[in-house]
């Protein structure tokens, strides 16, 4: 498949996670969609990955080019979950406090 | 070793009056050791004059390009001299007036003696710029602190005014040091710094206005009358004797030789902002109500006139630069503490509530005279050299500007007799009836700076004399 | 014998010394010895001065490096020449003999003022004897603003009133503009020559251009405006009547004022060489000349009066200066300080008998009363009338001469001049001391002739008033015109005497006799009836002096006065400062906008930022231009 | 057109109109349900790329694990279409319009770069084939290559563990 | 190596202690001898006495440079906790945990001095800030600290996915994650630069930028910073922001001449809003938490300085900026926090109440300022330096536009001043202990030795 299908793909993914943080209140679906965005990362990621090692199979057959990226995908997995569990704490803990999950209904910081 | 002790001596001075306790301890510490730092001075002046003891150099900041180099040319000798006979003046002359916690106010004046004193004797671009700051940090607590009502906002808009100019400064200077070949901050390095003229003209302003807002010269001279007024009049001695000679000291220093083709360039420019600047403020002083604002009124103007003068880089002129750079610092100082005593005394520097001090207090009226008519430069009081040494380069350079500054002339007969009418003489008001005489020390710090007056002003050779190898290097 | 040159200015000096610091200890009779015993120790060198002068000649003294340059160098340095050791005569004479009589007329003075009044005096000297000593034009202008200070000291000697204050600050700045005009003439001399010394400047005065030499000879004549009172610079001069009466005398008739002249006469090598001077200062001199002597016709104060006449004979001292006569200036210096001298002290005294009573519309009769004084007066009168044999005579019509040979309509001018003079000379006479007497009956009863202090100086000032003149008897008079000789040395020959003999008797005939004509009129108009009544028309403009303070303060001062008060107000504090200010103000209310930028919503937060991302990504990969101007310019 | 490309396209728009439904939907049980798909989809495209070990962990962990998790906070929070706080609509525009911008001119730095400087075209990505993205190669690099941030990825753990422990936990004593 | 392993290993051992002891004093005396240990550890390195070796494989390339920026945040954490520790465990009912937190952002902290890997940059900077995220809402009863945190979690993870996107964009072009690639990736000239590249390079540059809080992505910053308990703000402004920039230096600062000049255009216009919006706004806060937090964008501005000169005076500038404006925020909000009221207001007079605490505080604020013979002005000479150095009048212009600010800066530094010493007032304070006192005064004295001698403390350890 075309490199390019792939890194359209994914940024249109990651600019509907973006519109995503923009548009919505919940702090819970805010954070969906920054998952959002992370899984478009990682997509691309991979599609990377395989087009290097395509790229590479061309001058070596046990290349192992592209591994990497994979590698890369994996740890952004581990650290989203690690994130996950941070922030449905930060989220649950504020609703324990203001029975909301709005995220502009505290705003209590200005000047 | 002299330039050292006479920086160490008030810093030492200066850091143990914060632990002294007692008010009287502290300022018979204070004047201890102003008095001993006139001694050292006069001592280098008089004993120890081979220039052996007239250099101190010690590594420091080496990777910066920078060392800890002091030195005493004629020049830093005369502004030294001033600045050792200044402050056992200002503290002697304000010895009655209460502080509170006395300890704190002379450690800071102590302090921006030291300052004062590393300035004059700075040799180092970074180390020129140390001593800058540190003459206006202690001053900015003491008028904040001891000032008038207005002092926090008035102060602040002074402290932030020349803050600016001297990071200005230091751009210029970080901008020399990078035009070094040896990247260095030494002043012979700098002096031998051939700049192309289009980073003269650049680097020149950055420098300049950070010396125009110090000195001050027209139009960046509005936080001077509001800076003199709030403040503690010995704070305010401090400035307008010693403090605004940095200005003047620095352009004769750093600017002219460094970047001698931009200062021939705009010179022209300058030297009229300045005549336009002794004109302005001689003007606005004759309507002044207010004794420190006339006084800082008429100091603008005579600074501009020194401005002005440098410019011309005449031989003649420049010396009377120097020379009026001691006798403004002193008769200014006279000013100052006259107006101090009448305050201290009456509770007012008002001119309208003022008036017929000379039948009340004689004394202060002689001296009040004596010190006005040096302030207008008459012949026999030490002003008058330098005015005619500086009128003279002037002319020299160009007579319609001689003729326009000399209008200035007159406009300072015209408001600094205004002020001893006003002050001394026609009938006492409800508030001068019972003004008694100036007490003793003031009339006798008066009395020296009168001697000083008159014997500057007829015998001022010594004083030109020492100015001689300095302005032979900058004519050079 | 010419070392002794210092103790001159220095007597004085030590004599101010010792009664201005010890004023409040010293007794007033100690003080008053003091004060004249110095002077008269300055006189009794001063002779000798001017008998070694005569025998030696003339020479230079330097006390010390004053000012010392490289090659520019200013001695503290004295010259002693025929013409100063002349004024050092009239100085330290006049002044010895108003001492004496001060000590009188000063007497009522709380001891700690009499004191300070003759430390001024002294110290007024001493500036005097420099303003003459001096060999170079910065000594003479030590000496030119010292006169200046005492002048403005004795002026607000009673320092309560402010009028007097206003006075004494009036004739210092308007002698500092002249003064301006006198530095700006130094400086450039010093440009030029590079040198001030006297002896120097005049050797190497023909390599200056003439535009030179005009300039700096009109600077040195502004400067002689101030301090000689001239138009423009003038009107201060009658103000300055608000010091005491012997001040008046001493400063303001006798010594200080004649500075213009001298320094002029000093100068004469330099203005010779330039006519557009001379003809300006000639015709500056003639014009004060009329118009002083109009006003004095119309004043009713008895100082005043004098004052506006000093004012007039300075005129005619420029006028002879003007026409090259400098001998005949410096001639009628010296009488005009003996006879105005002898004025003063004399209208000291009535005003002292008439305790402080100066109209002399409430005078008349005195003549009785006062005997001494009034014959002292009447001799002053006559003299600057110009009656022969009379000192004024001989030195106002050498310079009528000179001014004929000049040109005739000058002569004309000044004779009317000194007819005018004449006629209010003895108007003031003869409303003072002749009819009846129209003061209070307190201060008739009071009446009485002066101290022997005070008339023994007028005595002797009539003698010299009298017999001043014989020094300078001209040769068709049958002279040797004695002062012509002796200052022959220092100043240029006049060109008057190229005159037929026959004219100048004739002009002599006519002067004298219209100024007797004058005289007669005066007494016979005014000895019996007065006039007490308020004037009307020109008249009332003489009195009110042609309203020229008035002018002036509509001209200048008001002018000055708005363009400080707008300085102060609208430039300054509404202009530089509220600029200044606002810089500050406006980074204030830029921090009250910019925070509201902060929403503190995190949707509006992550907008800004992805329009930013927006921003950067177009700028770097799209706007090529804005890539090669910024490129460019870094 | 072949069977993969087919598959290509459409876990492509599967994956694309979930993500929009993500946004749209007003009850945010949809919402993650939704996203539950996109993930589907996503690890359907990982499998067309041949990496089954990401696609088989990307369901676990994604949509398995964090997706329960964020059901099981809905559902604790009781949260519905009605409970949904609403921003406005000028916010909405303006959010969907600056989203827009961005992705137009990111696809326009792409589409430069593969027709303008040409550094990606012709560069495709191998479907279906090779063998990196199979576990047993990717657990030798990461065990051998990989071991370093493998070992400090603990450390985010453990922080994980703390800050859950810090935040979640209830205080016994008031404040 | 041994700072990272020991941070780690410290960390979990911070962790543990609170289930042996409860005592927060013995909490605090633990976490300050874990931290001696730290600095031993990493000190060893530094000197080469003893270093674990470990075979990272080119995840990091460890220098003297990076070890000396270890040194400079342990010590800065050490004097941290010594004159804040009691009050960090005052925050909630964690001490120990927050401790092990503080260790783990060291961890990240040490990470990022030393990363020569994007994935470690990536994985440096979630170990940094994930604990940040629950320091931030530690405060769990107080609606500010759970505001902030909220939304410092969700604009952070945001700028993580931007900075992933960043990362996947060089990825395609280059093939591989180390940062050496996207050093020779870029040393081409303008239009042959990969697109790709520069535009995953500007994801993760603009990322970056909102870890050190520049604008215009610095929204972030003064509601987190205001509203944080305040002993964690105090860390977060310092030691967090330092090695955000040491990240940012490492990953641009070998950047080639041609991409240097595009890039400093966008730098430029970074630095410039930075510096604006900093001083600007900060000149209105009525509060000296906020104001702090809008000066420490400010100072962010500064720093930034450094990354548009790229020499090595920056270089070396960044490290003395990062201690100076450490020692001097830390002192500051570690008396911030003893203060009743955070307002200026509640300054006013405090020279009579506490003048040691005035003194001291208001040499602080001049090393914030850069008046001289403080370490800030030295940190503030050498950034201004470094952009003098590498010459050209625009680099001048730019040096004015930051002085400007900086006096700028002066205004709202000083007022805290005049509220001490000017004014007439009562500022309560909470108990002040004499070894408060005393880490006041270490602070001080050290921030005016680096002012006078600010090369010791470069060849100390570097030169």
């Amino acid at each position: 498949m075309p490199i390019q299908y792939y890194i359209y793909l994914s940024l249109a993914l990651f600019s509907i996670g973006i519109v995503g943080v923009l548009v919505r209140r919940n702090a819970i679906i805010v954070f969906m969609c920054i998952e959002l965005m992370l899984n478009a990362v990682n997509l691309l990621l991979l599609a990377f990955s395989k087009m290097h090692y395509n790229t590479a199979l061309l001058t070596n057959k046990e290349t192992t080019a592209g591994t990497e990226g994979q590698l890369f995908v994996f740890f952004i997995m581990v650290v989203a979950a690690a994130e996950v569990s941070v922030g449905l704490a930060i989220i649950v803990m504020m609703y324990r406090n203001i029975h909301s999950v709005d995220v502009n209904f505290l705003n209590r910081l200005k000047n | 070793m002299i330039p050292l002790s006479l920086i160490l001596l008030p810093f030492v001075a200066g850091i143990l009056s914060f632990f002294v306790k007692s008010d009287n301890g502290s300022k018979q510490l204070a004047l201890f050791f102003s008095i001993a730092t006139l001694a050292v001075m006069l001592l280098g002046l008089c004993v120890f004059n081979q220039s052996a003891y007239h250099h101190f150099d010690v590594s420091w900041l080496v990777s910066l390009g920078s060392r800890f180099t002091i030195g005493l040319d004629g020049m830093g000798k005369m502004l030294c001299l001033l600045t050792a006979i200044s402050f056992p003046i200002i503290i002697a002359a304000t010895y009655n007036n209460k502080y509170k916690s006395t300890n704190n106010f002379y450690a800071l004046l102590l302090l921006t003696q030291a300052g004062l004193m590393g300035v004059f004797v700075a040799m180092d671009g970074l180390l020129f710029y140390f001593f800058w700051e540190l003459a206006l940090i202690p001053v900015y607590f003491l008028c904040s602190q001891w000032g008038g009502e207005k002092r926090i906002a008035v102060t602040f808009k002074f402290f932030i005014y020349t803050f600016i100019g001297s990071l200005l400064m230091l751009v210029g200077l970080l901008f020399l040091y990078y035009k070094t070949p040896q990247h260095s901050f030494a002043i012979k390095d700098l002096y031998n710094l051939h700049l192309a003229a289009s980073e003269q003209n650049f680097a020149f302003w950055l420098f300049f206005i950070a010396f125009a807002i110090k000195m001050p010269i027209f139009p960046f001279h509005t936080w001077q009358p509001d800076a003199y007024e709030q403040s503690p009049t010995a704070v305010t001695m401090v400035l307008s004797g010693i403090m605004v000679k940095m200005g003047i000291f620095a352009v004769l220093r750093w600017l002219i030789p460094i970047f001698p083709d931009a200062a021939a360039k705009y010179g022209q420019l300058i030297i009229i902002l300045s005549i336009i600047g002794i004109v302005y403020a001689s003007l606005i002083a004759i309507k002044q109500d207010d004794v420190k604002r006339l006084i800082a009124y008429s100091s603008i103007a005579h600074i501009g006139l020194m401005c002005a003068a440098i410019f011309t880089m005449n031989s003649i002129g420049l010396k009377g630069v120097m020379l009026q750079m001691f006798s403004h610092g002193v008769n200014v100082i006279g000013l100052w503490i006259i107006a101090d005593a009448i305050e201290q005394q009456l509770g007012t520097r008002k001119f309208s509530e003022l008036g017929g001090l000379a039948q009340k207090a004689p004394t202060l009226a002689i001296l009040l005279v004596v010190l006005a008519f040096a302030n207008i430069a008459l012949p026999l009081t030490n002003a008058f050299i330098g005015e005619f040494l500086m009128f003279n380069g002037l002319f020299q350079y160009n007579v319609y500007f001689a003729a326009i500054a000399g209008v200035g002339i007159i406009l300072a007969a015209v408001y600094t007799l205004n002020m001893v009418q006003k002050v001394l003489y026609g009938n006492t008001t409800t508030i001068t009836e019972n003004a008694v005489e100036i007490s003793g020390n003031v009339k006798w710090m008066l009395a020296i700076i009168t001697i000083m007056i008159i014997v500057f002003g007829v015998y001022p050779q010594p004083m030109i004399d020492l100015t001689k190898d300095t302005v032979q290097a900058l004519i050079k | 014998m010419n070392k002794l040159v210092y103790l001159v200015p220095l007597f004085p000096l030590i004599g101010f010394l010792i009664n201005g610091l010890g004023r409040k200890s010293l007794s007033k009779s100690l003080i008053g010895i003091i004060g004249s015993a110095a002077i008269l120790a300055s006189f009794v060198v001063s002779v000798f001065l001017f008998i070694d002068v005569k025998a030696h000649g003339a020479s230079v003294v330097t006390a010390f490096n004053f000012i010392n340059i490289d090659t520019f160098k200013i001695g503290f340095a004295f010259q002693v020449d025929q013409l100063s050791s002349l004024f050092l005569l009239i100085i330290t004479g006049i002044g010895f003999l108003i001492h004496v009589y001060s000590t009188a007329y000063m007497h009522e003075e709380k001891s700690e003022h009499f004191a300070r009044y003759f430390a001024y005096l002294n110290l007024f000297v001493f500036s005097m004897l420099l303003l003459v000593l001096g060999a170079n034009y910065v000594i003479m202008f030590i000496g030119w603003e010292g006169v200046g200070l005492c002048s403005y000291l004795l002026i607000g000697f009673w320092f309560k009133n402010n009028n007097y204050n206003y006075a004494a600050k009036k004739a210092f700045v308007m002698n500092r503009i002249g003064d301006l005009g006198f530095l700006l003439a130094v400086f450039w001399l010093i440009a030029k020559l590079g040198t001030v010394n006297y002896a120097d400047v005049f050797a190497a005065a023909n390599i200056l251009s003439k535009f030179d030499v005009t300039a700096i000879t009109l600077l040195l004549f502004v400067g002689a405006m101030g301090k000689s009172a001239q138009i423009p610079l003038y009107t201060w001069l009658p103000d300055a009547m608000a010091g005491p009466t012997p001040v008046s005398a001493l400063i303001h008739a006798a010594t200080m004022v004649t500075a213009g002249i001298y320094m002029i006469a000093r100068s004469n090598v330099l203005y010779s060489m330039s006519e557009v001077t001379m003809n300006l200062v000639a015709i500056i001199g003639l014009a004060t000349a009329l118009l002083s002597a109009t006003i004095a016709i119309k004043q009713n104060d008895i100082k005043k009066v004098l004052a506006y006449s000093t004012v007039s004979q300075l005129g005619y001292m420029f006028l002879g200066l003007g026409v090259g006569a400098y001998t005949g200036a410096v001639f009628h210096v010296m009488t005009h300080a003996f006879f105005k001298a002898l004025l003063f002290l004399g209208a000291g005294s009535v005003i002292h008998a008439m305790h402080h009573e100066q109209d002399i519309r409430n005078m008349g009769g005195l003549k009785k009363k006062l005997p001494i004084t009034h014959a002292t007066f009447l001799l002053g009168c006559i003299a600057i009338a110009g009656i022969p044999p009379f000192s004024g005579f001989f030195s106002k019509d050498e310079i009528l001469a000179a001014a004929y040979a000049h040109n005739p309509i000058y002569w004309g001018l000044g004779v009317a001049g000194a007819a005018m003079t004449a006629f209010y000379m003895f108007r003031l006479y003869a409303t003072t001391f002749l009819g009846t007497f129209r003061g209070t009956h307190d201060q008739e009863h009071h009446l009485h002739e002066s101290p022997k202090a005070m008339t023994i100086p007028l005595i002797i000032l009539s003698i010299l008033s009298v017999l001043g003149g014989l020094v300078g008897i001209p040769e068709i008079l049958g002279g040797h015109h004695e002062l012509h000789q002796y200052l022959s040395k220092v100043l240029i020959s006049e060109k008057a005497h190229h005159i037929e003999h026959s004219t100048e008797y004739m002009l002599m005939a006519i002067s004298v006799a219209i100024a007797a004509l004058a005289v007669i009129f005066a007494i016979v108009h005014f000895s019996k009836k007065p006039e007490l009544k308020d004037a009307t028309g020109i008249a009332k403009a003489m009195e009110n002096k042609w309203y020229i303070d008035e002018l002036y303060d509509a001209v200048i001062v008001r002018p000055l006065e708005a363009v400080a008060v707008f300085l102060k107000n609208i430039i300054e504090k509404s202009g530089i400062d509220a600029f200044v200010n606002g810089v500050g103000k406006f980074v204030n209310y830029s921090s009250r906008q910019l925070r509201l930028v902060q929403s503190g919503q995190v949707g509006n937060c992550i907008l800004i930022m992805v329009l930013s991302i927006v921003i950067f990504i177009l700028l770097w990969f799209y706007d090529i231009s804005i890539i090669r101007l910024v490129d460019k310019f870094f | 057109m072949n069977i993969t490309q087919i598959l290509f396209w459409f876990l492509s728009v599967l994956a694309l109109v979930s993500a929009l439904m993500v946004l749209l939907s007003k009850n945010p049980v949809h919402s993650v349900l939704w996203l539950i798909v996109v993930f589907f989809a996503i690890s359907g495209h990982y499998i067309l790329l041949n990496a089954q070990f990401l696609a088989i962990v990307n369901l676990i962990v994604y949509a398995g694990a964090i997706m329960v998790l964020f059901l099981f906070v809905i559902m604790l929070m009781n949260l519905s279409a009605d409970t949904e706080p609403q921003k406005n609509v000028w916010m909405k525009l303006a959010g969907t319009i600056a989203g827009g911008c961005f992705l137009i001119s990111a696809c326009n730095v792409i589409y430069n770069a593969q027709n303008v400087s040409k550094e990606i075209a012709a560069k495709t990505a191998l479907l279906n084939q090779g063998n990196i993205g199979l576990i047993g190669n990717l657990g030798k690099v990461l065990f051998k290559d990989y071991v370093v941030p493998f070992e400090i990825s603990s450390v985010l753990f453990l922080s994980a563990i703390v800050g859950a422990v810090v935040i979640g936990k209830k205080e016994k004593n008031k404040v | 190596m041994n700072a990272i392993i020991f941070s780690a290993l410290l960390g979990v051992v911070m962790m543990f202690s609170g289930i042996l002891t409860t005592n927060k004093q013995a909490i605090k005396n633990i976490a300050l001898v874990c931290l001696t240990l730290l600095l031993v550890a990493n000190l060893a390195n530094h000197y080469e006495w003893y270093s674990i070796k470990i075979d990272t494989k080119q995840m990091f390339s460890f220098s003297k440079y990076g070890y000396f920026f270890n040194t400079i945040a342990i010590t800065a954490t050490l004097l941290y906790v010594f004159v804040s520790g009691d009050d960090i465990v005052k925050v909630g009912s964690y001490g120990a945990e927050y401790f092990a937190l503080i260790f783990f952002v060291l961890c990240g902290v040490t990470i990022l001095s030393g990363y020569n890997n994007l994935l470690m940059l990536f994985l440096g900077i979630e170990i940094m800030t994930i604990p940040l995220y629950i320091l931030t809402g530690s405060d769990k009863k107080n609606l500010h600290s759970n505001e902030a945190a909220l939304k410092y979690f969700l604009m952070g993870a945001f700028s993580t996915g931007i900075m992933l996107m960043g990362i996947a964009l060089l990825y395609g072009s280059s093939g591989n994650f180390g940062i050496e690639t996207v050093v020779n990736i870029t040393a081409g000239t303008l239009m042959k630069v990969p697109i790709l590249e520069v535009i995953g390079l500007m994801f993760i540059f603009v990322s970056m930028l909102f870890k050190v809080s520049a604008a215009p992505f610095h929204f972030w910053t003064p509601d987190v910073y205001d509203g944080a308990p305040s002993v964690f703000t105090s860390f977060m402004a310092t030691i967090v922001k330092s090695a955000g920039f040491i990240a940012l230096i490492t990953l641009f600062a070998n950047k080639s001449e041609e991409l240097g000049k595009l890039w400093n255009i966008l730098l430029v216009i970074v630095i410039i809003a930075t510096l604006l919006v900093g001083n600007i706004t900060a000149v209105f806060q009525q509060s000296v938490k906020r104001m702090l937090a809008y000066s420490s964008i400010a100072q962010a501005g500064f720093m930034l300085f450094a990354l548009y000169s790229k020499n090595d005076i920056a270089r070396d500038g960044i490290l003395l900026y990062t201690s100076a404006y450490s020692l001097a925020t830390i002192g500051t909000f570690a008396i911030l926090i003893k203060m009743d009221d955070h307002s200026i207001n509640g300054y006013n007079g405090l020279a009579k109440s506490q003048p040691l605490l005035a003194a001291t505080q208001s040499i602080f604020l001049f090393s914030l300022a850069g008046i001289p013979l403080t370490a800030g002005f030295f940190a503030k000479y050498f950034m201004l330096a470094s952009v003098i150095r590498t010459g050209g009048s625009a680099a001048v212009y730019l040096v004015i536009i930051g002085v400007l600010f900086a006096a700028v800066s002066v205004y709202y530094y000083f007022k805290v001043i005049q509220a001490m010493y000017f004014k007439e007032g009562s500022a309560a304070t909470s108990k002040i202990t004499p070894n408060f006192k005393f880490a006041l005064l270490v602070i001080a004295f050290l921030i005016i030795l680096f002012g006078v001698m600010p090369d010791t403390l470069l060849g100390l350890f570097y030169f």
